[in-house]
């Protein structure tokens, strides 16, 4: 159970959650991960699952000015879009309201050492934040290029440049044709989620000795990988392990529990 | 003093809160939420003899207050089971059935002969999945069928065998009954009803395999009625389920005639609620003072 | 330009939607909202020989997005119809279905015959009702018993008949093409599945008839699959229902091949559900530039 | 659809409820009737019936002070118990919000030109203020005495007091305990409205010459005669009309239509 900071509209049809965690949530989540939330008690049936579009940790601040031993306040942010029912619902939550949230749910988006860039698309922008801010926190130097298109209004751009070295936005076109991927080698990494058509734009133009990565979307029932409602196919069925990528030889990855994040050559 | 004890086929369960085939994966995908051996039990994804890769296309509708699901059976296959999954899921402390499908006949004795190999508790014998082209809930829909492949799995199993039935059976009694003749040694029901979406947006059917189960609290007043019908109907102890999200729907089950009950989508709702329906139970035998058990098939005109 | 108009049986609708019989009473109840003549049409309460005084004990029960009646046909009889009702409503510039139940076979066809009298454009003939002990649902559960009635029916009416069918049936498709060979005009398709109650508090089974007919928005996945087999089976045209809502699910009733539908319950819980379809229809048809009875039967793979 | 200007608990599980009916909730609702609410969107399926428990028709205030000509703000109060899922929901709105309202349904309380006594149970209270109000706004002189038997906590009973010539509480016994009947006769009239032992009891008590009136409860779907779903048994199909009572033979009465305020010979 959480509890609504605020949910705010920050444009049309698109609305940033901010819910503070209570100590039965427990885990932390990392880059990548999701949540299934529920603003409702029986109506809608299912859960929705939301990506973690930020989280932090804030140290509570003592009536002294310390925070030292403090417990923390856990806040958890949603950058989602309204589309249908269950996020008409969300949309209409009031701060204070509770909601719903089990999680972090699904595979992380991988630690990354070579220079990154992130292409999102429309809502599909919504886990990259996350992942970026943790990224330019482990690599104060290295170079994050951000590049997010969108079809009709841009959003939530001003935080992306606060963490990024470039932020190219486009709205209306496609975000591939803003990019230049010359230079872009075995030490870069790329990360794309949006719209399907987009991410293989964006999976067709990146030179094949780049790793990358795509972040995908499917109806969910359980989220934990236990209906096989949620699966694709995959030409080979990979998994991502500490040993690197192994495969059972079924055809199908679960979105929920072996992704949400995919290397490209799995999905393609 | 455990209120909720219940034996099921001389297996001693802590609860009668099973959780249903297909919606519980192979038993641990839940454990980061709680440890299995609080449940009563579980049904395995169905497993058929060969691995199969299940259906494509969508597989998840959702519908008010239900669920249509076009899974297809996809599951690793019964060596797979036998041989890697059951020894990692075996001392869970719960009770575990193996729920079988099949495409024709031997395919489902020789999946129900390679069980023989392992301890498992219980064989559900699923003759009701609506999600596959050939077998499946065929055998379910008449009676003489369903006897006739309960016959024969019974007559190579070395284990209890419980018949899952479908509720898309014109004559639900007439196949419980044969099933009973047939020598089974339990019922679970219901099954998915079969259903259908069309996405008005794309004038699409939704799923590739047109028709597609159906489940969920929407359908449990089909489900109650079934089960009140069939318990009325047969000796055989019935696992009752349909719909069952809380503590009072699982007691409906039961006053209905069921002595055990599953939970399948109510847990996608909200991964504890087989646990608030423990706990529900368990405060309800404690305020009336009852053993739960004592109110199966105690509902009255 | 009007984008809804339908024929149905050489009848000239300005709309598919049809309020189905049992939950519009005799088309006057819901006039304070709304003139009756905006829809389609509307069915009457089921009318039989004699009049009925329905079941006793609780009628309704709400469940998870359905509802669960026990009405049991309660009408005035057919003499009253024919002789008080009729008069009062047959200008109500609606397409007026008389939907006619019976305990066994003469009593149905005399209820027919006495609606030779007056000029009722369709008979709904109802042979799916779950709710009485004898006939009603009897008749509809299987293909012979079903065709049989049928023709008889049609053999003494002068009015076109259209047959309301039970989604309890197990061979439904069986039913509705022995219809269609026994003379129907048209289908009409579904009536309530069966359910059933039971209150925990009082461990009593709700309903004096321990069954009861289900109905409601939890039913529609459900009724457009049968709706769909129905109409890839036969030739005649289907009005199609079953926990029709919104002008969404009544547009994928007709893509699945039904050429008007039917509102029960939804009307229930918004007087103005139908009104709200047809305006939802029109503006789609509108913006898609479409004339509805094109899109019948336009559901793709 | 109207607005909520309040809802406040005003004893355990006893809920007040004002709103503000909009321009096309075009009725006037006579004491007795009640309406069809749902204070929510699809689920649960069905409104829930809740009677008039007052309406007031409040002249606005131009801005000189005047009221002559100005439009009217009408204002609906429910009073409501929450026994389950339907009124939970209901309890849960805030000022503010939307809920819907059809009506008013359902026959009347008789115009009394007699004394008239009130008897009422628990949230059986409801429908009995506004005909309380209006019986003294048509009768400034004549007796209007109430009885209010309540299980455990009285509620609303300042209410009534304000026009009442007598009001009599009883919480935990028998209200019929407390009635003096002695004198009644046919210019006296009663009507109640509570569970059934105590209307039962209240029948039982009342001399044959006093006419006598309930109002009744039923699970209801439509609320507009049009499902036969909330029909009681009857001796005879009583109904109230401009000449009296007339019967059509058949043996049920609706509740939401020929009722649900009944003689008590209707439905003994
Ligand atoms: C891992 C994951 C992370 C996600 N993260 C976000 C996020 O951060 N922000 C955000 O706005 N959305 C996110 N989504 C998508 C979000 O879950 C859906 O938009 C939401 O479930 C729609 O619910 P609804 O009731 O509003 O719409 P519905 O009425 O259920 O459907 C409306 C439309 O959405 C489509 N849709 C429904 N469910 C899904 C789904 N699971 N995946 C894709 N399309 C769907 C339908 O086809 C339909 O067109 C994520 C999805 C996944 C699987
Ligand atoms: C004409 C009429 C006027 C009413 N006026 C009021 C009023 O002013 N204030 C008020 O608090 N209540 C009133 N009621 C009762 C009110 O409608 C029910 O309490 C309410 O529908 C229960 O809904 P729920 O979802 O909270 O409970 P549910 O979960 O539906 O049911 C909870 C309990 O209430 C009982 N119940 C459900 N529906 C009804 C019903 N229609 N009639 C009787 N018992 C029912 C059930 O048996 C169950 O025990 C009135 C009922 C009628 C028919
Ligand atoms: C996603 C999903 C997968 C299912 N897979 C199986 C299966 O493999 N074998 C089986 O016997 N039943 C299967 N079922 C049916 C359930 O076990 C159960 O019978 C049905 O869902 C009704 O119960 P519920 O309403 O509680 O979900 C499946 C149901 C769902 C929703
Ligand atoms: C209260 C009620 C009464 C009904 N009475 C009849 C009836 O008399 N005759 C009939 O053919 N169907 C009757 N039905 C069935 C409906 O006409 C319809 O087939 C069914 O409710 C499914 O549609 P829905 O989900 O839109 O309600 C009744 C349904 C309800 C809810
Ligand atoms: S959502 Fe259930 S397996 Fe992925
Ligand atoms: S509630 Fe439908 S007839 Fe009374």
């Amino acid at each position: 159970m959480a509890v609504i900071h605020k949910n705010d509209e920050i444009a049309d049809g698109i609305f940033l959650m901010e819910v503070e965690l209570d100590d039965e949530d427990t885990g932390k989540p990392e880059p990548g991960q999701f949540y299934m939330v529920r603003g409702w008690d029986r109506y809608p049936l299912l859960s929705r699952p939301i990506s973690v579009f930020d989280y932090e940790e804030l140290p509570c601040v003592s009536p002294d000015g310390s925070t030292e031993g403090a417990p923390v306040t856990r806040v958890l942010s949603f950058l989602y879009q309204v589309v249908g029912e269950g996020t008409e619902l969300l949309a209409e939550l009031s701060e204070g309201s509770d909601v719903t949230v089990e999680g972090p749910f699904g595979n992380t988006f991988p630690e990354v050492e070579n220079r990154l860039t992130l292409v999102g698309g429309g809502i599909g922008i919504a886990p990259l934040y996350y992942l970026a801010k943790s990224y330019r926190r482990d690599h104060r130097d290295r170079s994050l290029k951000i590049y997010l298109g969108f079809a009709e209004e841009s959003y939530a751009v001003a935080l992306f440049e606060e963490v990024a070295n470039s932020v190219t936005v486009d709205v209306g076109g496609f975000i591939t044709d803003r990019m230049d991927v010359s230079g872009y080698s075995d030490q870069d990494t790329v990360v794309t989620c949006g719209p399907a058509p987009m991410m293989n734009a964006v999976m067709a133009k990146i030179p094949a000795q780049t790793k990358t990565f795509v972040s995908l979307e499917a109806r969910m029932a359980c989220g934990v990988g236990a209906c096989l409602g949620c699966v694709k196919e995959a030409p080979l069925r990979w998994k991502m392990t500490d040993e690197g990528l192994v495969t059972d030889g079924s055809v199908h990855v679960k979105v929920c529990s072996d992704g949400p994040v995919f290397e490209r050559e799995v999905v393609e | 003093m455990n209120r909720l004890a219940v034996d099921f086929l001389g297996n001693h369960l802590k609860n009668p809160v099973v959780m249903a085939s297909g919606t519980y994966g192979f038993g641990t995908e839940y454990a980061r939420f709680y440890d299995p051996a609080e449940l009563g039990g579980f049904s395995t994804k169905g497993l058929t003899l060969e691995p199969r890769p299940g259906n494509s296309g969508i597989r998840l509708w959702e519908t008010p207050s239900g669920l249509l699901n076009s899974i297809g059976l996809e599951n690793p296959g019964i060596d797979d089971f036998v041989g890697r999954i059951w020894p990692e899921i075996k001392d869970l402390d719960t009770l575990i059935l193996a729920n079988v499908g099949g495409k024709d006949e031997e395919s489902y004795l020789e999946a129900v002969r390679r069980l023989n190999d392992i301890d498992i508790p219980i064989i559900e014998l699923n003759i009701s999945c609506p999600n596959v082209k050939a077998g499946g809930m065929a055998y379910g829909m008449e009676p003489d069928k369903a006897g006739e492949i309960t016959e024969k799995v019974k007559n190579v199993s070395r284990h209890p065998v419980m018949v899952k039935l479908s509720p898309n059976a014109g004559d639900l009694v007439g196949v419980a009954k044969a099933c009973e003749q047939a020598g089974a040694d339990a019922l679970s029901l219901i099954n998915t009803l079969q259903g259908m979406a069309i996405d008005w947006r794309t004038k699409k059917i939704v799923f590739d395999n047109t028709y597609a189960g159906f489940s969920g609290p929407a359908v449990k007043p089909v489900a109650l009625r079934m089960v009140h019908q069939v318990c009325g109907a047969v000796d055989i102890p019935v696992m009752g389920l349909g719909g069952i999200t809380t503590w009072q729907d699982a007691l409906e089950f039961m006053l209905a005639g069921a002595s055990c009950i599953q939970i399948g989508t109510a847990g996608f709702a909200d991964p504890y609620a087989p646990l608030a329906v423990i706990d529900g139970l368990e405060r309800y035998c404690e305020d009336e003072d009852v053993m739960l058990a004592d109110l199966i098939g105690k509902a009255v005109k």
